[in-house]
């Protein structure tokens, strides 16, 4: 972060505003926005050099609660509207809120293209797989066969695997986290915001009323040992009651062995490494329907994060270079231009 | 043998050929030339559709016309003086422009059997009596630019490409016309390739020396400089002038110009034009779609630069949902629409104004923002920077309405120097301290204009959105007595903006008459052109071409009562009439063109009669 | 203790409470037993902008309005004689609508420290001196419920679930109404769940008893079945009606029914009726965005289907590019706009008529297309039905404009059975011959419209696209007299549906006279009540609601020429009243109201006096 | 294929229209146009039923000169269009054909989303690496530092990988050819078509006047064998002159070895399986610079098919479900619903 950093220390509380909190009681979006005002502080960034961009949606209301700059604009268009910024003022720190129908619906064009082009920017995308504010249609991410508003029958689309998408478009940082797990989505919060170029933070959350317990077996105590993976920096990828589970690579095939009946050990498994491709590539094939027998378990965590130079400093560079070598723009002689002729 | 030399008041020329012939560089010389030795000038370029057609046919003709006089010149001209035609497809088509008695200069090789056949003649129109009425000269240029060019160790290829220099040397020395200008260009052009400029310039003198000396030609023409005001001229395009008043209202609002933008035919050459200018902080975007490059353009806009994005028609349609957002905001931003033929999409390469009411209505809901126009190319200039200043002063969205008719075409410019612009005026709002009243977004001056906040500083925290908004704080309000009164103000800050524009002037004829001719855009020049005639003529007649489309200048509605009838040349099916009739309730007629080409005067002076005869008649 | 039952000719009562309160339930379940009773209906939900808004906050209010009577209503009544509030903010928010002397029954629980303070209350407004002029009911529901549920083994959440049925009961028991309709009702609804069946039926009849029991209500009202025409009824919403007229135009034009749509407020419901239609081979496809949504249904209708979309105004917005392709392609298509309050994002629970001016010129282009509009919930299935017959048989687009008001609202509905309904001839190409002549594919019928060709059908292979098309071959083509040619055609294509259309006809009022009051849409019913009112009080009005805009009918302008003035009330700021103006040159007066609300009859009432006023001064 | 076959065999020629090509000379797109006439006889796919649906670009008139059915829609909806048809119309044979820019730039949403549901149809992608008829600016598929129209100092967009992409989407089917090895391509087009579900094929297309030689590499007799690697199915991934190299897996990562040099045979190699998700993945990533030092080969070839159920196959099956269900809809009964009463 090129912000300048500050002497007196905020709290949570200076980013809360004065507007009511208006989602349903309930909803996975308080949590992910305490977990956002209680990280900011420790970025050092002043309150002023903060702007929250989002589209429309239920999660979209989000800037109205951050005693930041915001800007609440139209539905899917986020990512465009930050991208101007940035490229406006690249000293700012800027951060998208999306949802799954704001961003891989109707916003899914210009995802992916911020993606490629790496502004240094944070896009948090809720995943409620649904469609809140409009009351409960599917959304790309809903399972198919889901019964819906809109889907009396059960949805027809195979839905999109929004990692995989987003590292197909060549993403430098992915993550996933949930709303209930507040600590490991601090980090996972505090990792985003660290990552200079466009961190696309998927993020698990409670729509209790239009879609109550899609992620439950994530977060619920009994399932979520089973069927959680926590990535961890330099660490085998380990899961299960009592750690009693990990993955193998078997030439170049994931696979889940045990742990606790001799035949593996910690030592034989994948090492989790966010800078290799081909593994976080892997990582976003863990992705079966959790009902299916032999599923592997879903990652939480950053999945990948590299470096690629960002859009914004790209131009800043050729901005100078051209000032650098025709000098600094002097208007009268742009408009009288090569050719003149005086009528005297 | 000595040449006679005709004094002619004005010219026009069209150059014609194959897209691969090189005929818009060509007349984009002659031009120059013609501008640098003091004629007005006024150019209509006239491109295919395809990037390449098919060598020879119809559909490949590239066409470039131009007038140039000693006296003004407002259009390129209704039917030519001279058409030079490369092949038999270029004679077909412009053909019906020329004058008859005009002059017919034709590449002989270019009527050759195959390309007879690709015209579509059974035989030679060179050898038909038609042509009786015309005075034609043929000239194997094919042949003539080999012979000129033997032993230079030039591929087929290259030697052919430089065909036109021959065709515009010749030029030259019927119009007395100085090689200088087009020597220089030929050397910076090919100045990595020395071989190509002594090709070049060998060709051009050629040509010259080629009408110097053949006993056919005796006569030679003479367009004195024309008596333009006083100062300094260029020669410019409307999306080149419209580039520069860009760059322009950045310097003299202080503010950085950011451009987003998707290519189009006709605004892409905008984009082109701006991206070289990195030097002047201009940060050209070219984004995914016309939906992101409107939204970065209010992304940067809130971030505080001078933001701009542009298409054409079916572009622009797709940018009505943010230009809703950008209302609702208020925040600077310029909408360019560089116009042509539609709807869908139509004919890309052709000129028209019917997307005239897509920029008065084309969102959702009650959302009224102020719409300029330019008259010619240079004018873009004037207009584009005027568009910037009232988004600025005003924190509003404003559309600029262009059209491939001036966006490509050209005139002489007595360009402004930088100190005799007006500044533009930023209001920002300032740092907050802790004691300070609580910072409300949405306050507003006499203006009804609420002020720029922007990002980064201190105290003025605040978030802003498309929902509506509280009056003053600018937060989320669904309270039906505020909705009425943001949607009142909202329209009356734009109907405000009448208070600072000029009054509407007649461009021609008295205050109080016959017939008024309302235009806007484009057709100023051959409105212009028409009323002078019909005003020579003795008809009652005046002539006023609004710039200012949304709000009206004040005093329209008045000007127009001086009138017994008032018509409306557009290029459309009858747009600004719709308005003009709704506001002012007088039966004002539409004169519409809907051919993707602009009106010739004679079209316009038949309307004018036919008024005028109507009002004698009642 | 004898009670008395009063008769009234009709009754408005608004249910208000939190979104969680179950209010639009209790309002359409008491709307539906009055219906089968016999009365005449109208309603008007009023949702809360937020999902569930906190609990017992002004914002999260829910409010269901109806007005039933025994003659026929038009509106959902202006003021309220009943105010049932579950809550302090309920009362808080809509007490301005209780006339003086209405009744209020609270649910006192709700009045409760907690609620008073987040409603925003010092003191409760119960105790106030300010209630005298009414008569205030004072129910604890939440205990009374709990009560009757005691010992049936349900949660609390579930218990408080089912409040909203004791003031149901109550009511029925007010207005002497059958229980049994909302009995069978929670039977179906609850089949899964007996206890909940339970449950609620008894709470629905405690409520009932404990106004039949209770000493202090000593009235009780009457509200005898209306006099409407002859026939059938049913209940129905806007959004529901409009459903079933494309399943009614599927069926009489033997087309299936394709529906491209993204979702939004307020026209997702039509997306969601559809989906459930499966078994008349309905097919609905939720699409990535609006774009989408609108090109699918292009795909669709060139592949023989009655194609349809549908959006609200922002959504609209993105669909304009694509309407002009469907404009250039002629083929059938039908586009619904359930229109919100705008500009941009606005305030999409609410509604308004401001999008009547992007519907016309929302596009690039000169690109028109026949606009109809609906007056009244039911009458959305003739509109509708209406939209596809026209974009069938004329091979165009057809914009279909409703609004959140009517979308919502509900009315009795006399449906027709299928066999009243008109058929709907398509014309399609036929297979053709080796020898038969080439298949021309924009060759026209004498009204101006072409053969629909399908893929599949041997010898009509054929390429069309957005580019203009050449006269009958459908070629692309530049040619600038056959461009001009081609958009005049279009035009008059859309021009000539006026020979096929209804001539308009006055819903109210003298041919000639004073006032003409024009309206289009969901205005309908409240104008139609003040120009009643007005005629009895002896004004010189007449009421013109207009259903095709675009074209016009035939004799509008004829029609409008027998009045002295023309008053257009608009839920927006002034649309239609600018065709009309340029359209007649007539100086027609907007009314205008941007409040997200509909028009009281009052303020029409003022409008028309003041209109004959002025007429009667001049 | 569901549509019915012919009797009568139709050659090429049958697909050619009357219009007038209006490439320029040299154009790519004219191979391309030959090809798919020349293969379509031997689909058994009669005229009447096949359609052609385009966006704009030069490669989008295409559409023009196949005496099909066919649409020249607008910018970058092309699929969308081609979405609806197949909706209405499961039994035709629907191709799409779109640039780089119609299908990567505008059109990029509705290629992902169109690519996730499978339909039934063919997406022939011309990717030029340039707007051709906007006349030369750069494309998402241009090269990083790409000088054009908009960018005198270089592109600052790291460009897409369009198979990466679209696997990123969970295409079913993916691949690679290019304008100038005619035979191949013909191939390919046949599998493309062969394949039931969205095939995706990317094609090298060489726009001479604004972007000459952008593909010279893997088209050029020289350089052809060291850059261009040609997957078959079932085959040991082998290039180079005298097919002197192969490509192994190393624990998951690519490399190139010698085969002529006695350290590896032909048996060591990767054996390419076009149903192998992984290795799918991993092909795609062979996109380096071809100038950079130790780079893949670029391959050309089916990347990846496999079987997935087609949306407009199970809407089929949902709307035959209701009428089993719920009997064929009678309108009567809807327009009165359940609760009618009656005015005597
Ligand atoms: C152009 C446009 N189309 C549609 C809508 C309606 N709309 C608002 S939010 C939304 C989807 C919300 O889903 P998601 O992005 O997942 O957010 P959530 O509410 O679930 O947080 C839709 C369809 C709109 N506001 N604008
Ligand atoms: C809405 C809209 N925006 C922009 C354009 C202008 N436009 C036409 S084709 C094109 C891009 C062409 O590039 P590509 O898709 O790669 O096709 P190619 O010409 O290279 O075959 C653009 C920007 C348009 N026709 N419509
Ligand atoms: S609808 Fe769902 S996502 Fe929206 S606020 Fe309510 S619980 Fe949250
Ligand atoms: S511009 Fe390029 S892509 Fe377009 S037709 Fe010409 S060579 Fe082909
Ligand atoms: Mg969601
Ligand atoms: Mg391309």
């Amino acid at each position: 972060m090129a912000t300048e950093t500050i002497d007196i220390q905020l709290t949570a509380k200076d980013f809360v505003t004065d507007q009511e909190v208006r989602w349903c009681p309930g909803c996975g979006d308080y949590s992910i926005l305490k977990q956002v005002q209680s990280i900011l502080p420790d970025t050092g960034v002043k309150k002023e050099d903060i702007v929250f961009i989002s589209g429309i949606g239920c999660s979209s209301r989000f800037p109205y609660y951050m005693n930041t700059f915001g800007m609440h604009s139209i539905h899917g268009r986020a990512t465009a509207v930050a991208s101007g910024l940035k490229i406006a003022r690249p000293e700012l720190s800027v951060w998208v809120i999306t949802g799954d129908g704001d961003s891989l619906s109707i916003g899914g064009n210009h995802l992916i293209h911020t993606i490629r082009r790496n502004f240094n920017m944070n896009i948090l995308l809720f995943n409620n797989e649904i469609y809140g504010l409009t009351k409960g249609q599917y959304s790309p991410t809903s399972p198919e066969g889901k019964v819906t508003k809109s889907t009396p029958m059960g949805s027809l689309d195979h839905p999109f695997n929004p990692l995989a998408l987003c590292l197909g478009a060549d993403a430098t940082f992915i993550a996933r986290a949930m709303d209930r797990d507040v600590k490991h989505l601090r980090d996972v919060l505090t990792r985003a915001n660290d990552h200079v170029g466009t961190s696309l933070l998927e993020i698990y959350q409670n729509c209790n009323v239009f879609n109550d317990g899609a992620f439950e077996i994530y977060t619920d105590k009994g399932s979520k040992v089973e069927e959680a993976l926590f990535l961890e920096e330099g660490q085998p990828l380990i899961f299960g009651a009592d750690n009693n589970k990990g993955i193998i690579l078997n030439s170049g095939h994931p696979k889940v062995v045990r742990l606790d009946d001799g035949s593996y050990t910690a030592d034989d498994l994948w090492i989790h490494d966010s800078s290799d491709r081909y593994k976080a590539h892997l990582l976003t094939t863990f992705f079966d329907n959790p009902s299916l027998e032999g599923h592997l378990p879903r990652p939480f965590g950053v999945f990948y994060a590299t470096d690629r130079f960002r859009y914004e400093e790209a131009l800043k560079d050729q901005l100078d270079l051209a000032v650098d070598k025709k000098g600094k723009g002097d208007l009268d002689s742009l408009l009288s231009g090569k050719n003149t002729w005086t009528v005297a | 043998m000595t040449k006679v030399v005709e004094e002619k008041r004005e010219v026009t020329i069209v150059f014609a050929g194959d897209s691969g012939d090189g005929i818009q560089l060509t007349g984009t010389q002659f031009t120059n030339t013609s501008a640098l030795f003091g004629n007005d000038v006024s150019t209509f370029p006239n491109y295919p559709a395809e990037i390449r057609a098919p060598q020879g046919t119809l559909a490949g003709v590239s066409g470039f016309q131009l007038q140039f006089g000693s006296v003004e010149v407002f259009t390129p001209g209704d039917i030519c003086d001279v058409l030079v035609a490369m092949n038999a497809a270029a004679f077909k088509v412009n053909l019906p422009r020329l004058k008859k008695s005009g002059t017919i200069i034709v590449n002989t090789e270019g009527f050759n059997p195959k390309s007879l056949k690709l015209a579509g003649y059974e035989a030679s129109p060179l050898e038909d009596k038609s042509l009786e009425d015309y005075r034609t000269i043929q000239i194997d240029v094919t042949k003539m630019t080999q012979t000129a060019l033997v032993d230079m160790g030039l591929g087929k290829k290259e030697v052919d490409r430089s065909r036109n220099m021959f065709v515009l040397g010749f030029l030259y020395y019927m119009y007395s016309r100085d090689l200088s200008p087009t020597e220089q260009f030929i050397r910076e052009k090919f100045t990595k390739n020395p071989l190509l400029i002594e090709a070049n310039i060998k060709v051009l003198r050629a040509g010259y020396n080629f009408g110097d000396t053949s006993e056919t030609f005796t006569s030679r023409y003479n367009v004195k400089a024309a008596q333009l005001p006083k100062g300094t001229y260029r020669n410019i395009m409307g999306n080149q002038a419209a580039a520069l008043g860009l760059v322009a209202a950045s310097k003299k609002s202080g503010l950085n110009l950011f451009y987003g933008s998707y290519p189009i035919t006709p605004a892409s050459d905008i984009l082109h034009e701006l991206s070289k200018y990195k030097n002047f902080e201009v940060k050209t975007f070219q984004a995914e779609d016309e939906i992101a490059a409107i939204c970065s353009a209010i992304g940067s806009s809130f971030g505080g630069e001078l933001a701009v994005t542009a298409s054409s028609g079916p572009g622009i349609a797709l940018k009505g949902e943010a230009i809703g957002l950008a209302i609702m905001l208020e925040i600077p931003l310029v909408i360019i629409n560089v116009q042509r033929g539609g709807p869908s999409t139509g004919m890309p390469t052709k000129t028209e104004q019917a997307d005239l009411m897509q920029a008065m209505y084309g969102r959702n809901g009650e959302a009224p923002m102020p719409i300029i126009s330019a008259n010619s190319p240079s004018d873009c200039f004037d207009a584009v920077f005027e568009a910037c200043r009232i988004a600025i002063e005003h924190m509003t969205p404003v559309f600029f309405l262009s059209d491939g008719y001036m966006a490509n075409g050209s005139e002489p410019w007595k360009f402004p120097s930088t100190a005799s612009l007006p500044s533009i005026s930023v209001k920002q709002a300032k740092e907050r301290k802790e004691d300070d009243a609580t910072f409300l977004p949405y306050k507003r001056d006499e203006r009804l204009v609420r002020e720029w906040a922007l990002p980064g500083t201190k105290g003025l925290e605040h978030r802003i959105g498309g929902i509506e908004k509280e009056w003053d704080t600018g937060n989320i309000s669904y309270d039906p007595e505020n909705h009425q009164r943001m949607v009142k103000v909202r329209a009356a800050k734009v109907a405000k903006i009448a208070d600072s524009i000029p009054l509407q002037e007649l461009n021609n004829g008295t205050a109080t008459g016959d017939v008024l001719v309302i235009g806007w855009g484009s057709t100023y020049g051959v409105i212009k052109t028409a009323v002078s005639q019909c005003i020579t003529e003795g008809i009652s007649v005046s002539h006023a071409q609004i710039r200012y489309i949304e709000p009206f200048p004040r005093n329209l509605g008045e000007l127009i009562k001086g009138f017994k009838a008032v018509i409306i040349p557009e290029m459309n099916n009858g747009q600004l009439v719709k308005i003009i009739r709704d506001r002012y309730l007088i039966d004002a007629k539409g004169i519409n063109k809907i051919k993707g080409i602009p009106f010739s005067t004679d079209e316009i002076i038949t309307a004018i009669k036919e008024a005028e005869e109507t009002v004698k008649k009642a």
